[in-house]
C-alpha cells in the first residue's frame, strides 16, 4: 500500500516537473522573441501569475473567497523592502524571508478567518486590503508612509553576465521572475495533484462530508491560507521589485485584479491562472492597438480601455463562468 | 462633552447613510445570494443624472425622484441582463459549489461597476463636482455650541428611517413582500407555490437600486461627485452589512449605525488616520464572536 | 387525466427516468412506488417543471406541460409537495400557508381565506400555531403545513412526494387519511410517491412500480399489493 | 464526481497547454509589436519629437490633474501649427496610470520601449513617480518638468541627474508662507489641516523651519489623502475646540472645499484661511461649493480673504500678458473634455511653453545629454509665465524658488497682498527667506518662447 502511494507521489512530482520545464522553455522562447516592452510585461505576467495562483488555491480549490490577497502581497513586499533597505540583504536572501513573513500573516489571517465563510470572509479580507496600506502612515518612521521604500532588481551578478552576456533591464526582470514563477508552478501543480489537493476540494464541495471523512476542517482551512499567503507574499515581493514598495503599489484594486484574472482564465486550474494573467496584463495593450485605428475624442478614449475590459469581463462570466481554460467544465450536471 | 455630542451627531447622520447602503446590499443578498459591488456605481450614475437635471434648471425634487426611479430600473435591468443569465448557469459544475456561486457574481458586479464608472467618465467627464442639499447645511446650536448636525442631517435621518420602516412594513405586510422573502429563503418552494421568482428577484434588485440611489443622493452633498467617490462608501456599507449580518435587514441598520459611530468617534477622539484599522478591528471582533454577524442566522442557509 | 409517455430525464450521463409511461386517472389516488433511487422523486420533479426531460410527453387534461415553468404549472392546477417537509422555517405558519395562494389573491379574493380556513379545519394543530415560525414545528406538523401550502392553491392534481418520510406511524396514518378524505370528497387527483409501499397501496386506487428509471408494473393497487413475488423482487420484503 | 473531473482537467496534455499558451503569447506580441526606429536619438526624427507623460487621467486621483495633459498638448499643437521646433512637430504621448504605482512602472516602460519617447515631460503624481524615477534616470532619459513639489526629486541632482521640477517645492512655499504667518499672525493661534502624504508633511516641515509649529491632535489635524470626500467635520471640530483662529490648509482643492464646508457647518469662522497653492484653485473650489447649492457669489465670498502663494500669475489676472496669450491658445487648441481656464490649465500651458523653450534652446542637434546639460546650465535664459526665475543649477533641480503672497478678492482672483507684488525666495533646506528682484521676460506677440 505504502509502496504504491510512493510510486504515485513520484509520478505526481514527475508530472509537475515536466509541466514546469515546459513552462520555462515556453517563457524563454517567448522572452527571446519579444521586444523590451513585452519582455517587461511578460515579467509582470510571471509575477502576477504567482499571485493569481494564490487565488486559485484559496478560492478555486478550497472554496474560500478572499478579496484581500493584495494585502498579503503587501506584507511580502514590505518584509523584503525592509530587509533590503535596512539590513542590506540581497534580494535572494530577502525574498525567501519575505515569504516567511507573508506565511505568518497568512497564519494569523487563517486563524481569524477559519470560522468565516462566503461573503463574511470576503468582507473581512476586503477591509484588510483597505486597512493594511494605511499602516504605512501609522508607522511612518519604518514604513516611510506614502513615499514608500524604493527597491529594484538591480544588476545581474558577474557570473551571470559572463555566462549569458549582458541582459537588458527588461530581460533581467524576466530572468529574476522566472525561477520563482517556475517554483510556484511546480508547487501548485504538486499540491493540486496530490492528496492535499483532493482534501481541499473536498472541503470546497462539501464541508460536512469532508469533516466526516476525517479531514480536520479548520486546521486544513488555516493551512490553505498559509500556503496561499506564501504564494501571495512571493508575488508581492517581486511586484515591489519593479521599483517601489508603497501603499499605492498595493491598492484594493490589486486584490480584485488577481481575482479577475483567476476567474477569467478559469479559477480551478493552473493553466487558467496563467491564461487569465496574460489576459489581464496584455488586454489594455490589445485594446489600445485596436482603438488606435479609431478617431476618438480624449474624453471617450481615456475611458475606453476600462469600458471595454469591463464589458469583456461581464461577457466572459455570463457566457462561460468556468473561464477561458475551463470550457470543458461547462457541462450540465 | 461638546466633542462627545459632535461625534454622536456626526456618527448618527453618517451611520444612517451606511445603514441605507447596507440595506441595499442585504436586499440583493437575500433575494439573489449575490454581493453586488456595482451598487454604489449605480448610485453614482443615477446621482449624476439628478445632478445634470438640477444644473439644467429642473427642481431638486424632480431630480431626486428621477434618480431613485433610474436607480430602481437600473437594478432590475442588471438582474435581467447579467445576473439572471448567470444564475441560469447554476447547473454547470463550476457554479455547483457555494464559493463559486459567491465569487463569480462578484466578478460580474465588478465588471458592471467598471462599465458604469467608465460610462460616467465618458458622459460627464471626470471632474469632481458638488451636489446640492435640499436643506441648509448649517449646524444647530446645542448648549451654545454649533454642532455638526444640520437640517439636512435631520432630513437624511428621517428619510432613512422612513425608508427602513416602509421596507419592513412592505416585506411583512404585503403579498409581494412575502413572495420576495419566500424567494430569498427558498426559491424552489417559492416556485412550487406559484411565485414568479424571476420577477420577485428582479424586484429585489430594483428595491436595492432605489435604496442605493437614495444613499447616493444623500451622501454626495457632503462628499462630492465623481465616478469613483462612492467606492469607499460601498466598502464601508459592506462592512456594516457584514457586521450586522447579511441575512438581516434589521442587522444592516444596526451595523450601519455602529460603523458610522466607530468612524465618527475614532475621527473625533483619536485620529482619522486610524479609521480603517478600527473598522477592521470592529469587524474582526464581531465576526470572531458571531461569525455570521450580530443578527445573522446561526444556522447556515448558505455556506 | 395525467398522461406520461416515454419520459426520459437525465443528469449528465446518469439517466434517472428511462422511458416512463403511465396514466393517472381523475379523482383517483395513483401511487408510484419503488426502491430508493428508482426515479420516483425525479418523476414528480419533472412533472412539476423543476427538471427538464430530454424526450417524452406529459399532458394534464389534454394539455402538455412540458417546457412550462414550475410557477406556471402550479397556476395550471398541479401542486407539488416535494420531499422532506418543504416549508420555509424562517416564515410563520400563516405566511407559509398563504404563500401558496398569493397568485390567487387578485382573482379569487374571497376564496383565498376560505381555502385557508379549510386547511385549519383539516389540520387543527396548525391553527393553534399559526403565528409560530415554521421552523419550530414538529416533523408531522411541517408535513401538514407543506400539504396545506399546496392545497390552498386549489389544485386539481396533487403531487405528493414521500409524505411519510421520517414520521411516526400514527402521524403518517393521520396524514394519509386526510389525503384520502380530501380526494374522495373533492374529486382531487393525487399522485402519491412512497417508499412505504404498504401504506401507499392501502389507500391508492392504482399503483405504478418503478425500478431503475423504468416502469416494471402498472396495475390496480390491490393487485400489486397481493403480488408477493413482485414485492420481493423490487421492494425487498 | 467533481474530483474525478478536475483531475481530468489537470492532466490535459502539456502539448495543448503549450500550443494554447504559445498562441496567446504570440497574439500578445503581434498586437503589441511596434517597428523599431532607426534614429540614433530615440524619439527624435527629422520631422518629429516624441515626448511622454504619465498621470492619473481616470480614477479617484484624477479630477483636476486630468486637465494638465490637455493643456500641454494644446500648447504643443499651437507650436506645431506655427511650424514646430526646427521643423519638427512635437507629439505628446500620454499614459493613464490611474495613480497606482504598480501601473506606472508599466506605462513608463511602454513610453520608453514602445513609444520610444525622447523625454518624459510634466508627469504628475509624487508616489507614482517615485516608482519609476530611478529607472528613468539610469537610462539617461530626460525627466522634464515633473509636476510635483516633492523636494526629494530635485535637491540631489547627483542622485537624479535627468529630473527637473515644474513647481516650487512644497518646502520652499511653506517656508515663505511661514515667514508671512510669523510676521502677521504672531498673536493668533495658528493651526493646520493637512493630508498625510509627502505634500502635507513637506508643508508642515517648511512651516516648522520658518518657526510655525503645531501640536498633534490640538492645532494639527490630519486626514488620509483621498478620504476628504467624507467631510472634514472631526478635523474642523478639533481646530475649533482648540481656539485656532488662523487655519493653514496643506491639502488639495477638494479638501479645502471640504474643510470650508465642514467649518461652515459647525459655525466655525476662523479669522484667516491660508492655503498652499496646490489647494487654492478657485475653479475647483467654486465648482464643488457652487454645485452644493452655494451660489458662485457666496462661494467666492467664502474664498474671499483667503491667503495663498503662487509662483505664477493667478489665472484670474486677465490683464497678465502670459495669461492672456495662454488663454487664447487654450480656447483655440485645447481638445480636452474640460478646458475651462484654471490653475491646472495655466500650469499645463506653462510646461508646454517651458518645454518648447528648452527644445528651441538646445538647437537643431537634439540629444538626451544635450538637453539635460542645456537646461541645467541655462535656467536663467528659459522664459516662462512664472514670476520667479527657474532655480536649476548643478546643485539643485528645483524649478521655481520664488513665490508671491496674495489674498483672494471678492471675484475669486488672487491679488498681491502688498501694494506692489513682492516675490520671496528661499531654498528647500534651512536657508533664510529673502526678497527676490526678478523681471519676467515679456511674451512675444506670437506667444512662442524666444531663447538666446
Amino acid at each position: 500500500m505504502r509502496a504504491v502511494s510512493k510510486v504515485k507521489q513520484h509520478s505526481i512530482a514527475r508530472k509537475s516537473l515536466r509541466r514546469t520545464l515546459f513552462f520555462i522553455v515556453l517563457i524563454l522562447l517567448a522572452g527571446s522573441t519579444f521586444d523590451a516592452y513585452n519582455q517587461a510585461q511578460l515579467a509582470l505576467v510571471l509575477i502576477l501569475f504567482i499571485g493569481v495562483l494564490s487565488v486559485t488555491l484559496l478560492t478555486g480549490i478550497s472554496g474560500q473567497l478572499s478579496l484581500g490577497q493584495g494585502a498579503l502581497m503587501a506584507v511580502g513586499g514590505y518584509c523584503m523592502a525592509l530587509l533590503i533597505t535596512n539590513k542590506g540583504y540581497s534580494i535572494w536572501v530577502a525574498i525567501p524571508l519575505a515569504i516567511v513573513g507573508a506565511a505568518i500573516a497568512g497564519l494569523l489571517l487563517g486563524i481569524s478567518a477559519a470560522r468565516l465563510s462566503g461573503p463574511y470572509l470576503a468582507g473581512t479580507t476586503l477591509v484588510i486590503a483597505l486597512a493594511i496600506p494605511t499602516l504605512s502612515n501609522r508607522f511612518m518612521s519604518v514604513l516611510k508612509g506614502d513615499e514608500g521604500l524604493p527597491v529594484d532588481v538591480g544588476y545581474p551578478p558577474n557570473w551571470f553576465t559572463k555566462l549569458f552576456g549582458e541582459p537588458s533591464y527588461e530581460q533581467w526582470q524576466l530572468y529574476v521572475a522566472l525561477p520563482f514563477a517556475a517554483i510556484a508552478l511546480f508547487f501548485a501543480s504538486n499540491i493540486l495533484l496530490s492528496r492535499t489537493g483532493r482534501m481541499w476540494r473536498a472541503i470546497r464541495d462539501n464541508e460536512t462530508a469532508a469533516s466526516l471523512s476525517g479531514v480536520n476542517f479548520s486546521r486544513q482551512k488555516i493551512f490553505v491560507f498559509v500556503v496561499s499567503a506564501t504564494f501571495a507574499g512571493l508575488s508581492g515581493a517581486l511586484y515591489g521589485l519593479r521599483g517601489l514598495v508603497g501603499p499605492s503599489v498595493y491598492p484594493v484594486s490589486l486584490s480584485l485584479t488577481l481575482l479577475t484574472a483567476a476567474v477569467l482564465g478559469g479559477i480551478r486550474s493552473i493553466f487558467g491562472a496563467f491564461i487569465g494573467t496574460v489576459i489581464v496584463v496584455f488586454l489594455p495593450d490589445w485594446i489600445e492597438a485596436v482603438l488606435g485605428s479609431f478617431e476618438l475624442s480624449e474624453q471617450v478614449s481615456n475611458f475606453m480601455p476600462a469600458l471595454i475590459s469591463s464589458l469583456l469581463l461581464i461577457l466572459t462570466v455570463v457566457i462561460n463562468p468556468a473561464g477561458v481554460a475551463g470550457t470543458h467544465l461547462h457541462k450540465h450536471k | 462633552m461638546e466633542t462627545f455630542l459632535a461625534a454622536l451627531f456626526s456618527g448618527t447622520s453618517r451611520g444612517a447613510i451606511y445603514a441605507l447602503v447596507a440595506l441595499g446590499l442585504v436586499i440583493v443578498w437575500r433575494g439573489a445570494g449575490i454581493v453586488n459591488f456595482a451598487q454604489m456605481g449605480q448610485a453614482m450614475f443615477s446621482t449624476y443624472i439628478a445632478s445634470t437635471m438640477i444644473t439644467n434648471g429642473y427642481s431638486y425634487w424632480l431630480g431626486f425622484i428621477v434618480a431613485i426611479l433610474v436607480g430602481a430600473a437600473m437594478g432590475a435591468l442588471l438582474d435581467i441582463l447579467v445576473m439572471r443569465p448567470l444564475s441560469n448557469k447554476k447547473k454547470t459544475e463550476l457554479l455547483s459549489s457555494d464559493s463559486m456561486r459567491a465569487a463569480v457574481p462578484v466578478i460580474a458586479s465588478l465588471g458592471i461597476l467598471g462599465v458604469l464608472q467608465a460610462l460616467a467618465g465618458i458622459i460627464w467627464a471626470a471632474e469632481e463636482r458638488g451636489f446640492p442639499a435640499p436643506y441648509p447645511q448649517e449646524g444647530f446650536t446645542v448648549a451654545n455650541n454649533v454642532m455638526p448636525f444640520t437640517s439636512f442631517d435631520v432630513f437624511v435621518i428621517s428619510i432613512v428611517l422612513a425608508t427602513l420602516l416602509a421596507t419592513t412594513l412592505f416585506f411583512k405586510k404585503t403579498g409581494v413582500g412575502l413572495a420576495m422573502r419566500a424567494t430569498a429563503l427558498n426559491a424552489e418552494v417559492a416556485r412550487l407555490s406559484g411565485i414568479r421568482t424571476n420577477f420577485t428577484r428582479s424586484l429585489s434588485w430594483g428595491f436595492s437600486g432605489a435604496a442605493s440611489s437614495l444613499a447616493g443622493l444623500l451622501i454626495t452633498p457632503t462628499s462630492n461627485l465623481s465616478p469613483n467617490t462612492l467606492d469607499l462608501v460601498l466598502i464601508i456599507g459592506f462592512t456594516a452589512a457584514v457586521v450586522g449580518g447579511l441575512d438581516s435587514p434589521a442587522g444592516s441598520v444596526i451595523g450601519g449605525f455602529l460603523v458610522g459611530m466607530v468612524i465618527s468617534f475614532v475621527s473625533f477622539y483619536d485620529t482619522p488616520e486610524d479609521v480603517f484599522l478600527s473598522i477592521l478591528s470592529v469587524l474582526l471582533l464581531v465576526l470572531i464572536i458571531r461569525p455570521r454577524g450580530i443578527f445573522g442566522a446561526k444556522d447556515a442557509r448558505r455556506v | 387525466m395525467l398522461e406520461v409517455k416515454d419520459l426520459v430525464t437525465s443528469f449528465g450521463s446518469v439517466v434517472a427516468l428511462d422511458g416512463i409511461s403511465f396514466t393517472a386517472h381523475e379523482s383517483k389516488i395513483t401511487t408510484v412506488i419503488g426502491a430508493n433511487g428508482a426515479g420516483k422523486s425525479t418523476l414528480l420533479r419533472t412533472i412539476s417543471g423543476l427538471e427538464h426531460p430530454s424526450t417524452g410527453s406529459i399532458t394534464w387534461r389534454g394539455k402538455s406541460v412540458i417546457g412550462m415553468r414550475p410557477e406556471d404549472i402550479v397556476r395550471a392546477g398541479i401542486a407539488h409537495v416535494p420531499e422532506g417537509h418543504a416549508v420555509i422555517s424562517e416564515l410563520s405558519v400563516e405566511e407559509n400557508m398563504s404563500m401558496g395562494s398569493l397568485f390567487r389573491r387578485r382573482k379569487f379574493k374571497s376564496d383565498v381565506a376560505a381555502a385557508q380556513d379549510e386547511m385549519y379545519e383539516l389540520f387543527p394543530r396548525l391553527k393553534e400555531r399559526r403565528k409560530q415560525l415554521a421552523g419550530t414545528l414538529s416533523g408531522g406538523e411541517r408535513q401538514m403545513l407543506a400539504i396545506s401550502r399546496a392545497l390552498v392553491s386549489r389544485p386539481q392534481l396533487l403531487l405528493l412526494d414521500e409524505p411519510s418520510l421520517g414520521l411516526a406511524p400514527l402521524v403518517v396514518e393521520q396524514i394519509i387519511d386526510s389525503i384520502n378524505i380530501l380526494c374522495r370528497s373533492t374529486g382531487l387527483t393525487v399522485l402519491l410517491v412512497e417508499q412505504n409501499a404498504n401504506t401507499a397501496l392501502g389507500v391508492a386506487d392504482h399503483g405504478v412500480l418503478l425500478a431503475l428509471g423504468k416502469v416494471v408494473a402498472d396495475r390496480p393497487a390491490a393487485e400489486l399489493k397481493a403480488d408477493a413475488n413482485l414485492r420481493a423482487a423490487y421492494l425487498g420484503y | 464526481m467533481n474530483v474525478v473531473r478536475n483531475r481530468a482537467s489537470l492532466s490535459r496534455s502539456p502539448r495543448s497547454f503549450i500550443t494554447t499558451a504559445a498562441v496567446v503569447l504570440a497574439g500578445a506580441l503581434a498586437l503589441s509589436a511596434v517597428p523599431a526606429q532607426g534614429a540614433s536619438t530615440p524619439g527624435v526624427s527629422a520631422t518629429e519629437i516624441v515626448l511622454g507623460m504619465q498621470l492619473p487621467q481616470t480614477g479617484p486621483a484624477s479630477p483636476g490633474y486630468n486637465k494638465v495633459d490637455d493643456a500641454i498638448r494644446a500648447y504643443f499643437d499651437y507650436v506645431n501649427s506655427k511650424g514646430g521646433v526646427y521643423g519638427r512637430k512635437i507629439t505628446l504621448v500620454v499614459k493613464d496610470d490611474t495613480y497606482k504605482a504598480g501601473l506606472t512602472v508599466s506605462t513608463a516602460s511602454a513610453l520608453i520601449n514602445k513609444d520610444k519617447v525622447f523625454a518624459m515631460v510634466g508627469s504628475i503624481g509624487t508616489q507614482t513617480h517615485i516608482s519609476v524615477i530611478k529607472d528613468i534616470n539610469r537610462r539617461g532619459i530626460p525627466d522634464l518638468f515633473v509636476n510635483s513639489g516633492y523636494s526629494g526629486f530635485y535637491t540631489d541632482p547627483k542622485k537624479y541627474p535627468t529630473t527637473f521640477g515644474a513647481l516650487g517645492t512644497y518646502v520652499v512655499e511653506a517656508k515663505i508662507l511661514g515667514k508671512h504667518i510669523k510676521e502677521n499672525f504672531s498673536k493668533n493661534t495658528v493651526g493646520i489641516v493637512y493630508q498625510t502624504d509627502d505634500f502635507g508633511r513637506n508643508t508642515v516641515e517648511g512651516l516648522a523651519i520658518a518657526g510655525v509649529t503645531f501640536t498633534a491632535k490640538k492645532t494639527a489635524a490630519t486626514f488620509i489623502a483621498g478620504t476628504q470626500g467624507s467631510g472634514l467635520d472631526a478635523q474642523m471640530q478639533q481646530l475649533k475646540d482648540n481656539n485656532v483662529d488662523v487655519v493653514v490648509v496643506g491639502a488639495v482643492a477638494s479638501a479645502f472645499a471640504a474643510a470650508v464646508s465642514s467649518a461652515n457647518k459647525i459655525g466655525y469662522k476662523p479669522a484667516q484661511w491660508i492655503v498652499i497653492s496646490v489647494g487654492a484653485d478657485a475653479t475647483t473650489f467654486q465648482t464643488i461649493l457652487g454645485a452644493r447649492g452655494i451660489p458662485a457669489a457666496s462661494s467666492a465670498g467664502l474664498l474671499a480673504g483667503t491667503i495663498s502663494a503662487s509662483h505664477a500669475p493667478s489665472p484670474g489676472e486677465a490683464e497678465d500678458e502670459y495669461v492672456k496669450a495662454f488663454k487664447t491658445i487654450n480656447d483655440g487648441f485645447n481638445k480636452g473634455p474640460d478646458k475651462r481656464w484654471d490653475n491646472n490649465v495655466l500650469q499645463g500651458m506653462n510646461i508646454g511653453y517651458l518645454t518648447t523653450s528648452a527644445l528651441l534652446g538646445v538647437g537643431k542637434d537634439l540629444t538626451r545629454p544635450g538637453i539635460i546639460k542645456y537646461i541645467e546650465a541655462n535656467a536663467a535664459k528659459l522664459p516662462s509665465a512664472a514670476l520667479s526665475p527657474l532655480g536649476y543649477s548643478s546643485s539643485t533641480h528645483e524649478a521655481f524658488t520664488g513665490f508671491w503672497i496674495g489674498k483672494y478678492d471678492a471675484t475669486a482672483v488672487l491679488k498681491p497682498i502688498d501694494a506692489t507684488r513682492k516675490v520671496w525666495t528661499t531654498d528647500s533646506a534651512k536657508g533664510a527667506v529673502t526678497e527676490l528682484k526678478y523681471t519676467r521676460p515679456a511674451i512675444a506677440a506670437d506667444a512662442l518662447p524666444k531663447v538666446g
